[in-house]
């Protein structure tokens, strides 16, 4: 048999960059801007656990009903005169729990195949099974169970939970709001965005536009945190969408 | 050459085909035939070529002798077992001696695991071994595939097409392979990285005693690696035998076409526009006897001759001598 | 296959109804007590409510008939007005079908554009302006941003975008019909996500090996990236995203006052009147487990490998 | 009948005693007054029902009021007028009642059907299918003190009573419904298809269901006090109270019936509308449950009283002027208040909203709570002294309280057994100081609704509690009729 020519020439190699410095600027900013509203939302949460607050959230000031920011509220006053500052802080309390729980019970919910985070995975999976590599792992010899839970769910589907769980901070924030709206959500008097937003809405008419929008805003700026994270994240733990 | 190490004998398989879309619905399927009654045999240290145009049945061949396809019948026995009656679970022990190389690159590679951990994946799936052992074990395949232990951090999507190559062959050889099929290997490859696996695969035969199953449709590289070389069309053997005789002396008209329009163009890329040119055969109404019969020219020339599209009488494999059989009823002269 | 997705579905809308069952049966209040609103009922007027009625007085036994009367077909009357409830599931249905389909194409209206263009230029400052806008849109409450289109429309506009507030039939009627669509479309809180999605899957098709090959080679990308880069991320986004805008219509129907199912089950969850939800409940169940079969016929048109191994 | 309303202030019978025989002329208005144009009024929610029998919360029974009429009605001034009755007398042991009926009264017609005519029949059949134990009625209660009903003639109707009342006349200004309205004779249940589209005598006819769900109602020509001055009515149903209001100061509708309180400054300062209160019969109060030892003191009860200043609490809330009551009645707000009262007392105080249903449940179920806030709606057939009665303790009974004293339990068993006026007023001081004294109830203060409309409707009368009772009579000036 002929011996076949053999040329030099493989492609040039990647240099060895972290992920994170292979980051652009860009991806750097979107990702600490996400950071930073984790860890707003966290300070928030811890101040607003030990009470170290700039006022008294329950504290009603009749003499300054749905103020706008100005000395003495930071961040002005709701239809009760409380302040929105200190009402915003403690009102993140209110999503931590559910929060967790939303996720939790869409993971539980994944089982049966129904919705949102399920549905993806389950659409993931299907996706993956007819990935060769899938099938070359099972050509391997490597168990149908050890291919599920460690090529699909751990190895392909991990970034996806991660991803999917800082978004479902921001969906269970929005959900309960809407549940506000319907008097459905965490009640009075106890603080959360979303009756803040109901609370406020009720005066929107009146041309009082800034009890509702304060907190607004601030479900704005934390999902767009959660998801410019998510997609940062994404884009480090997924190689293919880096390159 | 040595003892068999595997026989094929009469296997078949055919495909539950939809038509489109909405076939899915109604769930109306056809049946179509993708392998119709092979028979062959490999030897240990022995690499046999299977060649043939795309959709002939060759790759489904080598799926089904890995058991990774089941067969609609058909026996297929390696070292003894025979492949087509043992249950998946029972074919997981025999799986650290017969492996396959997949045509697609990215097949073997998880994109989202390290080499590393690939590679100790394989390397541990059959044995239980220490860290060190792993270690060692891993820079000797490394070594075996001639890969930089750089790599080793490297995320499949940082590789380079040869790299992921060598990468895919020594996860095979990791879990200690000896029989290894290995489809279209160099296919998605730059013709001079082909060169560098082809060498690595004959290299690797020598050294570690390997068969390969060589499925391929580029006759260069086959004539070069193979020992014997079988020649499918649709489905069917037409030739087979040791890799001159079938590429310099071929005795199918088929055979005959297939290396001459190489030795003409020697393109890849024309011979595929050429043979695209000859048509597609219809499964769904199968012509009658000879399937090569109506892309004949022997047929033609000889007038048309009633055998060769006689149901009755399709040609089956002859011994025409030297190790070489056929499947013709006009085989070409010497 | 049709037959064993229909006992699926049939199997899922069962879970569902008694899942809602339950939940209606643990939360406080009885639902015959509307009928007892304007007096104060003592225990045996409660009695005598379930009585005249002819209601089991468990659970179980209301579940069971319940489900006795939809083996029939026949959804009850509501405990409320006594209206039969598939009848007015029929009236408010295409209300709350034109609202969602209608949000839906608007969401996707917004998202494809931005998936694509950001897909294909991905580093581009226009395109993460553009991923920066939609992914803000999407952080909106639903209901506030309702508020704030209505509140622009009266004030800057001078229009009251209500179809059913205006005393005559409005001129730009078919305009106000179409508010509270986009409102829905764009705040329902998935653009974001059908964008992400999208471009995420498009970009990694459009970078897998064999498109590169097939690139290289002049060969048409566009009908493979169609398929798997568009259509099925697609499918399963919307699939998968169904419940949300369902929940997002019932806000919106609050907010401008549309006459849909999402009014209706607000109103009915107020007074617990059970026939009401569940029958609402089944149809937005079956509305869900309608929009994944279509991701599984989409699935497997694309991929007819899938069934056959 | 008393209610605990947290929502919505609901029900009242209230009526003066007033017993002259009178007669009223049965033709058509002639006063000057234009005919024509429309009204739309907004409400917060659906009618359940439209019938005056199943009908059990006021957007049914505000139109139920512009469809039906009653045996006698009550005029502006709260005096007792004849209705469907052009007279009647009333035996000397005060037990029978015999009404004499008008003879030129017709049902509204249905479709492709001549109008048929109102008949001692109609009044019998009304009184036998509101009392049949299978109609879920309120009104069942009330009128457990009649014996029985007898028709004398076409014309005359006799009612016997169990045993004399005070101000039973004012208690036959229930709606009477035809005896060929239902479609089952025996009992009226919400399925009947006469409960959504009713025919009354009433100067408005139901004309139907729009797909927006606006009832539209249509002034009726055979209208036995006169054909209604504006045309055509339509109560459109909003979901959200704030868009309502804004629908109001948009002229997209002409009336809001009940203006959500926080609304009242923005109405009040547009000089398009006019604002008329119309009830203030709800009494807000403190209710402390005696199920808890501490509470079960009489003096800490006072002191809490005493702690909370009501003054300041309403000053809080007011808009500047001494007759409005406005500014955010937000549910709690006031309850917040007593927090920061309460402190003042060394007392903590931790507040918790529940869902009406829910809350229900907690305070007459469970007696789940030390203090409730509250308000109750009343007419004139019970006072808030029974709601105090020893009786009354028990699931979904009144005294949620659990408040027990057998002097009170006297003086209101007393009070009500007695028919003498002055007797009983002499009994209700006595009650209202010991009370008072004992502090079941901080009592904070009552409300009034109020009604914003366009001011191009004229001559707008609202009753108290039923609305539209004196709807007929409004008009529009032609030049604002569009």
């Amino acid at each position: 048999m002929r011996r076949y020519r053999e040329s030099t020439g493989e492609v040039a190699e990647r240099s060895e960059r972290s992920r994170w410095r292979a980051a652009t600027l860009t991806d750097r900013a979107a990702i600490g801007y996400g950071l930073l509203v984790v860890g707003l939302v966290a300070v928030s949460y811890v101040l607003g656990a030990v009470g170290w607050l700039p006022d008294d959230p329950s504290r009603m000031d009749m003499a300054r009903l749905n103020a706008p920011p100005g000395a003495g509220h930071l961040l002005g006053t709701d239809f009760l005169g409380r302040d929105i500052l200190s009402r915003l802080i403690v009102g993140i309390q209110a999503y931590f729990l559910p929060g967790l729980l939303a996720v939790a019970i869409s993971l539980a919910l994944g089982i049966t195949g129904a919705p949102a985070i399920a549905s993806i995975i389950a659409g993931k999976i299907q996706f993956l099974r007819q990935k060769s590599f899938i099938e070359a792992a099972h050509v391997l010899g490597l168990p149908t169970r050890v291919i599920v839970a460690k090529h699909i769910l751990w190895y392909n589907c991990a970034p996806l939970l991660i991803i999917q769980a800082t978004l479902g901070m921001g969906e269970a924030i929005l959900v309960e709001t809407s549940l506000s709206y319907l008097g459905f959500g965490v009640q009075e008097p106890t603080a959360s965005w979303g009756n803040m937003v109901q609370a406020g809405a009720n005066y929107f008419f009146h041309g009082k536009f800034w009890p509702s929008t304060a907190p607004a805003l601030a479900i704005l700026g934390t999902i767009l945190g959660f998801h410019l994270l998510g997609d940062g994240l994404n884009r480090l733990l997924e190689p293919k969408s880096a390159s | 050459m040595a003892r068999p190490l595997l026989e094929v004998t009469d296997l078949r398989k055919q495909y539950q085909a939809r038509a489109g879309m909405l076939a899915a619905l109604h769930g109306r399927t056809r049946s179509v035939p993708a392998v119709d009654g092979v028979s062959f045999g490999l030897s240990e240290h022995e690499t046999l070529g299977l060649v043939g145009e795309s959709g002939c049945g060759k790759t489904t061949i080598g799926r089904i002798v890995l058991g990774v396809t089941p067969a609609s019948s058909g026996r297929v026995v390696f070292d003894g077992h025979e492949i087509t009656a043992l249950r998946p679970r029972a074919l997981r022990p025999l799986r650290k001696q017969m492996q396959m190389i997949f045509q697609d690159l990215d097949a073997a590679l998880n994109p989202r695991m390290r080499v590393r951990d690939i590679l100790r994946e394989a390397i541990t799936l059959h044995h239980r071994l220490e860290q060190t052992e792993v270690a060692r074990r891993t820079s000797e395949l490394l070594d075996q595939v001639n890969l930089k232990s750089a790599k080793l951090a490297s995320f499949p999507h940082e590789l380079s097409g040869g790299e992921k190559r060598r990468v895919g062959i020594a996860r095979v050889l990791a879990v200690g392979a000896r029989f290894i099929v290995a489809d279209e290997p160099t296919s998605a490859l730059d013709v001079s990285i082909q060169a560098q696996i082809v060498n690595l695969l004959r290299d690797l035969q020598t050294r570690l005693g390997l068969s390969y199953l060589f499925i391929s449709h580029d006759l260069e590289v086959v004539e070069l690696v193979s020992h014997r070389v079988a020649v499918m069309y649709l489905g069917r053997i037409v030739e087979i035998g040791p890799a001159e005789r079938v590429a310099r002396a071929s005795r199918h008209p088929y055979t005959s076409i297939l290396w001459s329009s190489l030795v003409e163009k020697r393109s890849d890329e024309v011979a595929r526009n050429g043979a695209a040119a000859w048509g597609v055969f219809d499964f769904e109404r199968p012509g009658q006897g000879c399937r090569f019969a109506p892309r004949c020219p022997v047929y033609e020339a000889a007038g048309r001759p009633a055998i060769c599209t006689d149901p009755t009488s399709e040609p089956t494999l002859r011994d025409v001598g030297d190790g070489q059989s056929v499947a013709c009823h006009f085989p070409l002269a010497r | 296959m049709a037959a064993r997705e229909l006992a699926l579905t049939a199997l899922l809308l069962l879970g569902v109804s008694l899942v809602v069952f339950v939940i209606l049966n643990l939360s406080p209040g009885d639902p015959f007590s509307v009928l007892l609103e304007g007096q104060a009922p003592g225990h045996a007027a409660r009695a005598s409510v379930h009585e005249a009625l002819g209601v089991p007085t468990t659970w179980y036994g209301r579940y069971l008939a319940w489900l006795g009367n939809i083996a029939r077909g026949n959804l009850g009357t509501s405990i409320r007005t006594g209206v039969p409830v598939a009848g007015e599931i029929a009236r408010a249905g295409p209300n709350t079908l034109y609202l969602t389909l209608g949000s839906l194409l608007v969401t996707l209206l917004l998202a494809v554009p931005v998936a694509l263009y950001s897909a294909s230029r991905a580093a581009g400052a226009l395109a993460r302006g553009l991923r920066l806008a939609v992914y803000l849109v999407s952080a909106v409450p639903v209901f506030w941003l309702g508020y704030v289109v209505i509140y622009l429309f009266i004030h800057r506009f001078g229009v009251f975008p209500l179809l059913s507030g205006s005393a005559e039939p409005a001129r730009h009627g078919w305009l106000y019909g179409l508010l509270p669509i986009v409102v829905l479309g764009v705040a329902n809180g998935t653009v974001s996500e059908v964008t992400r999605h999208l471009r995420g899957e498009l970009g990694r098709v459009l970078t897998e090996d064999y498109i590169r090959t097939a690139r290289a080679k002049g060969a048409p990308v566009w009908r493979h990236a169609f398929k798997e880069g568009f259509l099925l991320p697609m499918t399963e986004m919307i699939a998968s995203k169904i419940p949300f805008v369902i929940g997002g219509a019932i806000i919106v129907e609050q907010v401008f006052n549309w006459p849909g199912l999402g009014r209706m089950v607000w109103q009915a969850a107020q007074d617990r009147d059970f026939p009401v939800i569940m029958g609402i409940a089944l149809v937005a169940a079956a509305f869900v487990r309608l929009a994944s079969l279509l991701r599984a016929v989409i699935y497997a048109g694309v991929n007819p490998r899938t069934a056959t191994d | 009948m008393n209610r605990l309303s947290r929502i919505a202030p609901l029900l009242l019978t209230l009526a003066l005693l007033a017993t002259v025989p009178s007669v009223s002329p049965a033709a058509p208005k002639n006063d000057g007054r234009p005919d024509g144009g429309a009204l739309a009024y907004g409400e917060y929610g659906r009618p359940a029902t439209l019938d005056p029998i199943t009908s059990n919360e006021m957007i049914s029974l505000r139109i139920s009021e512009l469809v039906f009429n009653g045996l006698v009605g009550i005029d502006e001034k709260q005096v007792i007028v004849p209705e469907l009755a052009e007279r009647w007398e009333t035996s000397k042991d005060g037990r029978t009642y015999t009404f004499f009926l008008r003879k030129d009264v017709r049902w509204h017609p249905r479709e492709g059907e001549a109008p048929k005519p109102f008949t001692a029949d109609d009044v019998i059949f009304t009184y036998n299918i509101m009392m049949h134990p299978k109609t879920i009625t309120p009104l069942k209660v009330r009128y457990e003190f009649i014996d029985k009903v007898e028709k004398a003639d076409d014309a005359t109707v006799r009612f016997t009573l169990k045993r004399p009342i005070l101000n039973a006349l004012a208690k036959f200004s229930f709606k009477i419904i035809p005896a060929h309205g239902p479609a089952n004779p025996q009992f009226l249940t919400r399925e009947d298809p006469f409960v959504r589209a009713p025919i009354g005598t009433g100067p408005y006819v139901v004309k139907g269901v729009t797909g927006d769900r606006e009832i539209v109602l249509m002034a009726n020509e055979d209208y036995f006090k006169g054909r209604a001055h504006i045309n055509k009515f339509v109560s459109r149903p909003f979901a959200d109270q704030n868009i309502m209001t804004q629908a109001m100061m948009f002229n997209a509708i002409d009336m809001l019936v009940l203006v959500n309180p926080r609304d009242l400054p923005e109405l009040q300062g547009d000089t398009r509308f006019v604002l008329q209160p119309y009830n203030a019969l709800s009494y807000a109060f403190f209710g402390y449950t005696l199920r808890n030892p501490l509470l079960a003191d009489k003096r800490v009860r006072r002191a809490f009283t005493h702690a909370v200043n009501r003054q300041e609490m309403l000053d809080s809330f007011f808009n500047g002027q001494g007759t409005i009551i406005s500014g955010p009645f937000a549910p709690g707000s006031w309850a917040y208040n007593l927090d920061v009262h309460l402190k003042g007392i060394g007392v903590g105080v931790k507040v918790e909203f529940k869902e009406w249903q829910a809350w229900k449940e907690a305070v007459f179920v469970e007696h789940d709570f030390d203090v409730i806030l509250a308000s109750w709606v009343f007419d004139d057939s019970a006072d808030i002294s029974s709601l105090f009665h020893s009786a009354e303790i028990g699931a979904w009974k009144n005294n949620f309280g659990g408040y027990s004293n057998p002097e009170v339990d006297g003086l209101i068993v007393e009070s009500k057994l007695t028919l003498d006026h002055e007797k009983r007023r002499t009994i209700n001081r006595k009650l209202h100081t010991l009370l008072a004294d004992e502090a079941p109830y901080t009592f904070l203060w009552t409300l009034t609704n109020y009604s914003g409309y366009h001011k191009k409707l004229r001559r707008v009368a609202i009753h108290p509690y039923k609305f539209f009772s004196f709807a007929d009579e409004w008009f529009i000036p032609v030049t604002e009729q569009k």
